[in-house]
């Protein structure tokens, strides 16, 4: 698959059936967290649509944007370290939020 | 003083390659941007520090009468805004850091020079907005602009002000973007990142907290401003709204920002120190760590702020822990920085006096911040004068110390010129006794009690708060004075030679002021970082005395 | 005059789109893409603050939510996220395109991608129409009387102003997506119009993939947004 | 409580105030002795890990006591005593209003005997406050929408000053007040030529007159729950938590009966949001306060002394 002139070097692309797999795995998840909406999972709703929601966003992110074959480390400490800080938001606010019905 | 003043040979370099507005407002050239920057904060800086003057002279009596109450509330909040947003987080990364980066690291200019003139453009609209806010009624929030009083009971101009904010913040987002790219992608060969200035380091870990810190403040804003235009009542106590949620969203970009403004004048006074001992700094990996530590625990204290202010106990506790722990990396660098002292071949022009007045101000500042950390003291001190000495012993201590002493020390590279150093030393003198004078009576005043954002207050407190305004005085005088020389040494000032401190650094071995693309073959760095043995010693300036 | 024009004189070979400051392509490949990545980054943090947002507010007030979320309807929620998991096959394939000379497939995915972008933004519309007729909107006009909770014995009422700080949140958050929707589609307005005049190919189609990054990243927005805001206690 | 302050205070004075000395003199003693001298050259010296292991190390140790104390202040001043006296504040822009269980109301002043217990319970009408008192060393941010808690115990009679300490507005430096100590017998004259009857008595004539007599009855099963001894204990909801049934939980039942229904009971409780201003709501939870025996101040008919009661309505 790799372009003809050499110093193009295309790490960044993969074929196109790998796309279309991954379109079609999208759909599928999301088709899957609009049936599990449905059913009365008592608590589990909520964590199972996330759980869903983080894997169609993890195979946009490796497939779609070239997470996966790029050989550019930083991308993935980027990546990494954003997702790190938001949830240090998320968590540490709970910290106060989810611990005010104990005192 | 001015001796006979040598006409410099005319050689071509970034300040005299092109002529007339348009190549000053349209350049891509870093440095340019750099004196760009270098106008536009200090036009803020001066007009945060008027406000500044009125308030002290506001706080002279106990009574309220030299301005209205109104007006003593948006005094205080605009020079909250203008110092925080458009001095103090802009300064030294937009000024200094512009200018060396990529000098510092060989490079031809930042990674993304269209997108660094757009920054500086963004923060002009941003400058303007708020002047035109400023002029036209002004903001009485507090520079924290707290719900539900912001989204709720004033109606001055948040929402314009919040634009304003919104857009220099986004200016600080693209500088930290194009220094942290700038870093990784564009390091001269040879140019290893142990063995990058410190300056880099503190530039880069500052970067971290302008990218990962800013978005949320921005959101935050737009919320305030929903709230207010389209009724999105997300912080509304009526519909169920925490107003704590505004603290804790607002918190958590500001206190990381007190690390944007602090951590590059860590980064400038790591420069001075080595070049006036003529030594290597002291433990370069744990003081370029310690930089980024501090930027990455900064993101996790953010509650200090808010002890008082409704917290469950057990988050107060979460947070009080966490906080002491980011105090670790700053005590390692006050350590660090004092043990490179030690064997040192001391020289004291005007840089290595703000990089001591640094030292001691910042100490007295960290340390006032373990008593804010601690839980048992903070529920008495938060709120009160003891809280604004603490955050300007930081601020104003260290980050305009900083600031100043890094101005001097690469006025050379940045003017071609040498500032007279009698003056200069006189200046710093008087930034320094100034500054004590002024806020070491809000430590006594706010322990016993005098709450803070105060137009009024009880008689007893006024012995102390007339020393503040008389120190607030000589301050202002202090900081008159660099702004004149500076001007000044443009006109009048010796021609510098292209390494008049004979200091370590890349920076240093391009000519004074760098041509346009600074250097003319790329730099190939084969010494390791502060290589002052191999320098040697302070050159003999004939006119040292002047 | 720009300095880099000027600077002609220096790149040996000049290849057109090679900025002065780089010293070479590659350089200057990995910094756009560090750079796009941190304003992503960026992004994340600025969602972040939304989302931290509606993670308290739900765990407060989890019946009313429900019940304000049942409000929406799931099938326009739905085709939204199909038609954008579509517009990101489409981008990729236009990068694919790009890098392989494709000048037809370039083309027609990028318009391809515009058009679903507008779809998207079409029936987001469609869905503020009904939000608006139904006095959803957070305001004065704000109504939300008698609204049984999903899940709870019948005579359960959802209480009005937790149901309006929901839709404050909706808005706020799908609002902010379909802004970031807008940018995206002028992007590739411009993108194709680029494409148009030739001058992406093997060896130069960085924008290409920074707008499709940018446009990946507002599609995980969405696909994080249609559970949190939709799909909240449907089951009967 | 003002003394343990005190004493951390002083003791990270001392501490930071060596570490602060000791720096210094370093640098001085450093700054004169290695002065530039000709023909010296600087030492290089590369750092030694060790020693800068040391002062990463002792300093966090040394923060750990500070957090330490710190934290077990922070308990002790955010618990009220259980047998404080009750004193409901409802800070207002530019006014503190406070009401003493026993019925008294007083604008920005507030009387207390000395060395008893005060609890304060907290709300605002507008915009977020702080209740200052620097003299006990005491600050907490009063908040609209919700009941915050600070307590004290005056030691010594005097007249000390009120602050608000988070901005509030025009008036903000306006809005101060005192808190008047007075000796125990001089506190009961002040106080008995006070006005009306206890606070939970008025509580008691809202309660009927708003109907909350009609479903919450205290002799047969009403629709709504008994509140006799309900305050205080925990209460078994519909969805299979427990809260304790302290005020905020009080106070959202009214304003907000469908968040937390009590297990076995329909929510058909209307909201009283909007129709009880700050004042009633306070009497209301004090009147239901006074309904369980855990609180002994001067409530309604029991007066048997307080320990026998409670056993009494606990079997």
């Amino acid at each position: 698959m790799s372009g003809n002139s050499e110093h193009s070097s295309f790490e960044h692309s993969s074929s196109l059936t790998t796309y279309v797999v991954i379109w079609l795995a999208l759909l599928a998840g999301t088709a899957l967290t609009v049936g599990a909406a449905f059913v009365d999972l008592k608590h589990f709703n909520t964590p199972l649509a996330l759980i869903i929601a983080t894997i169609k966003a993890t195979l946009v992110a490796l497939y779609f944007m070239h997470v996966k074959g790029s050989s550019e480390k930083m991308t993935k400490v980027v990546v990494i370290s954003a997702i790190f800080f938001l949830l240090l938001l998320l968590v540490l606010s709970m910290a106060d939020f989810g611990t005010r019905a104990w005192s | 003083m001015a001796t006979a003043v040598a006409q410099p040979v005319e050689r071509e370099n970034y300040l005299n390659k092109h002529y007339g507005a348009l190549s000053w407002l349209f350049t891509t050239d870093h440095k340019r941007i750099a004196l760009l920057y270098l106008g536009s904060i200090t036009f803020f800086f001066f007009i945060g520090g008027f406000f500044a003057l009125l308030i002290r002279l506001e706080l002279l009596t106990p009574i309220g009468d030299l301005v209205q109450a109104d007006t003593y509330n948006k005094l205080f909040t605009m020079h909250g805004m203008v110092m925080v947003f458009f001095f103090l987080i802009p300064s030294i990364p937009a000024v200094l850091g512009n200018f060396l980066v990529p000098l510092m690291i060989g490079a031809k200019d930042l990674a993304f020079p269209r997108v660094n003139l757009l920054s500086w453009y963004l923060y002009v609209i941003g400058g303007v907005i708020m002047l035109h806010c400023m002029l036209t009624g002004g903001v009485d929030t507090g520079w924290t602009f707290y719900t539900p009083f912001s989204t709720a009971y004033t109606n001055t101009k948040i929402v314009e002000a919040g634009i304003a904010i919104f857009i220099v913040g986004f200016s600080s987002i693209l500088t930290g973007l194009n220094f942290v790219v700038t870093i990784h992608r564009m390091r001269a060969p040879g140019m290893t990142w142990s063995r990058l200035p410190l300056f880099i380091w503190a530039h880069y870990a500052t970067s971290i907290v302008q990218l990962l810190g800013t978005p949320v403040v921005a959101i935050t804003i737009l919320l305030v401003a929903a709230e207010r235009l389209f009724h999105l009542g997300i912080f509304d106590p009526k519909l169920g709204g925490d107003p704590l949620l505004f603290q804790h969203l607002f918190w958590f970009y500001s206190h990381p920002a007190v690390y944007i403004m602090i951590l590059p004048s860590m980064g400038v006074v790591s420069e001075i120190i080595s070049c006036y001992t003529r030594k290597r700094i002291f433990g370069y990996k744990f003081v370029a760590m310690s930089s980024i530590g501090i930027a990455v625990l900064g993101f996790l204290v953010w509650a200090h702020h808010m002890f008082v202010a409704g917290v469950s106990v057990y988050a107060a506790l979460v947070f009080s822990l966490l906080s002491y722990a980011v105090g670790v990396p700053s005590a390692v660098k006050v350590f660090n920085w004092t043990a490179t002292m030690y064997k040192g071949s001391l020289h004291y022009d005007a840089p290595m006096l703000y990089a001591f007045g640094f030292l001691g101000l910042f100490t007295i500042g960290g340390l006032t911040g373990l008593f804010l950390a601690c839980l048992g003291i903070d529920p008495h001190v938060t709120d009160t004068y003891f809280v604004v000495a603490h955050f300007h012993y930081i601020m104003v201590g260290g980050a305009v110390m900083g600031y100043l002493g890094g101005m001097h020390f690469w006025w050379p590279k940045i003017s071609g010129r040498l500032y007279p150093e009698g003056w200069a030393k006189l200046a710093a003198l008087i930034v320094f006794i100034g500054f004590n004078l002024t806020f070491f009576p809000q430590f006594i005043l706010g322990y016993v009690g005098m709450p803070r954002r105060y137009y009024q207050y009880p008689g007893e407190f006024q012995v102390l708060n007339v020393l503040s305004t008389a120190g607030a005085t000589v301050l202002g005088v202090g900081y008159l004075l660099p702004m004149l020389y500076f001007l000044w040494s443009m006109r009048y000032g010796k021609p510098a030679p292209d390494n008049p401190w004979n200091a370590a650094g890349l920076e240093w071995k391009t000519p004074s002021p760098p041509t346009t693309f600074n250097f003319d073959e790329e730099p190939v760095v084969t010494w390791e970082a502060y290589n002052y043995e191999e320098l040697g010693d302070f050159p003999e300036q004939e006119a040292s005395g002047a | 005059m720009p300095d880099q024009a000027v600077s002609a004189v220096h790149a040996e070979g000049h290849d057109p789109a090679l900025l002065h400051h780089f010293a070479d392509a590659q350089q200057q490949r990995d910094s756009s893409s560090l750079g796009m990545w941190l304003f992503l980054a960026t992004e994340v943090m600025f969602f972040g603050g939304l989302f931290c947002g509606y993670l308290i507010y739900r765990l407060q007030f989890f019946g009313d939510f429900g019940a304000a979320s049942s409000s929406l309807s799931i099938k326009l929620g739905a085709t939204n996220t199909v038609v954008l998991i579509c517009s990101s096959l489409t981008v990729v394939l236009a990068v694919w395109a790009a890098q392989h000379a494709k000048r037809t497939l370039l083309l027609s995915s990028l318009i391809l991608t515009i058009i679903l972008g507008f779809v998207f933004l079409g029936i987001k519309g469609i869905e503020y129409k009904d939000k608006f007729d139904e006095h959803h909107v957070p305001g004065p006009s704000f109504s939300f009387e008698n609204v049984k909770i999903p899940g709870q014995p019948a005579d359960h009422y959802a209480k009005p102003n937790h149901a309006e700080l929901y839709f404050s949140l909706y808005f706020a958050m799908t609002g902010l997506h379909a802004l970031h929707m807008i940018i995206g589609a002028g992007i590739f307005v411009w993108i194709t119009v680029r494409a148009w005049k030739g001058q992406f190919g093997p060896d130069y189609y960085t924008p290409v993939e920074m707008a499709g990054l940018y446009w990946h990243f507002v599609d995980i927005i969405w696909i994080y947004l249609f559970p949190l805001l939709y799909l909240i206690d449907r089951h009967p | 409580m003002a003394g343990q302050v005190d004493a951390i205070y002083i003791f990270l004075l001392v501490i930071c105030g060596m570490v602060a000395l000791l720096v210094f003199t370093c640098l001085l003693y450093f700054a004169a002795r290695y002065r530039r001298r000709a023909g010296v050259a600087a030492e290089q010296i590369e750092g030694s890990t060790p020693l800068e292991l040391t002062w990463s190390i002792i300093p966090l140790c040394v923060f750990m006591v500070f957090f330490a104390w710190g934290a077990v202040v922070y308990f002790k001043q955010r618990t009220p005593p259980r047998d404080a006296t009750e004193v409901y504040v409802v800070a207002k822009q530019w006014m503190w209003k406070l009401e003493h269980v026993e019925g008294q109301r007083e604008i920005n002043e507030l009387h207390v005997p000395v060395g008893r217990d005060v609890k304060l319970i907290m709300t605002s009408q507008d915009v977020i406050h702080s209740f200052f008192v620097p003299v006990f060393r005491m600050k907490q941010d009063v908040l609209p929408g919700r009941y915050t808690m600070a307590w004290f115990r005056a030691t010594k009679p005097g007249t000390y000053h009120l602050f608000c300490a988070e901005y509030c507005g025009t008036q903000h430096s306006g809005m101060i007040g005192s808190i008047i100590v007075m000796e125990p017998a001089q506190y009961e004259a002040w106080m008995s030529g006070g006005p009306a009857g206890p606070l939970s008595a008025t509580g008691e004539k809202i309660f009927a007159e708003l109907g909350c007599s009609t479903c919450h009855r205290t002799d047969t099963q009403g629709r709504g729950p008994n509140l006799q001894g309900v305050f205080g204990k925990p209460v078994l909801l519909e969805d299979g938590r427990t809260v304790v049934a302290d005020e905020n939980y009080v106070r959202e039942s009214i304003l907000d009966p469908g968040a937390k229904i009590v297990n076995g009971f329909k929510p058909v409780m209307p909201t009283f949001q909007g129709l009880v201003s700050e004042e009633q709501l306070n009497a209301l939870v004090a009147y239901v306060k006074s309904l369980s025996s855990v609180k002994p101040a001067g409530t309604s008919a029991s007066t048997a002394s307080p320990d026998t009661n409670a056993k009494s309505q606990v079997e």
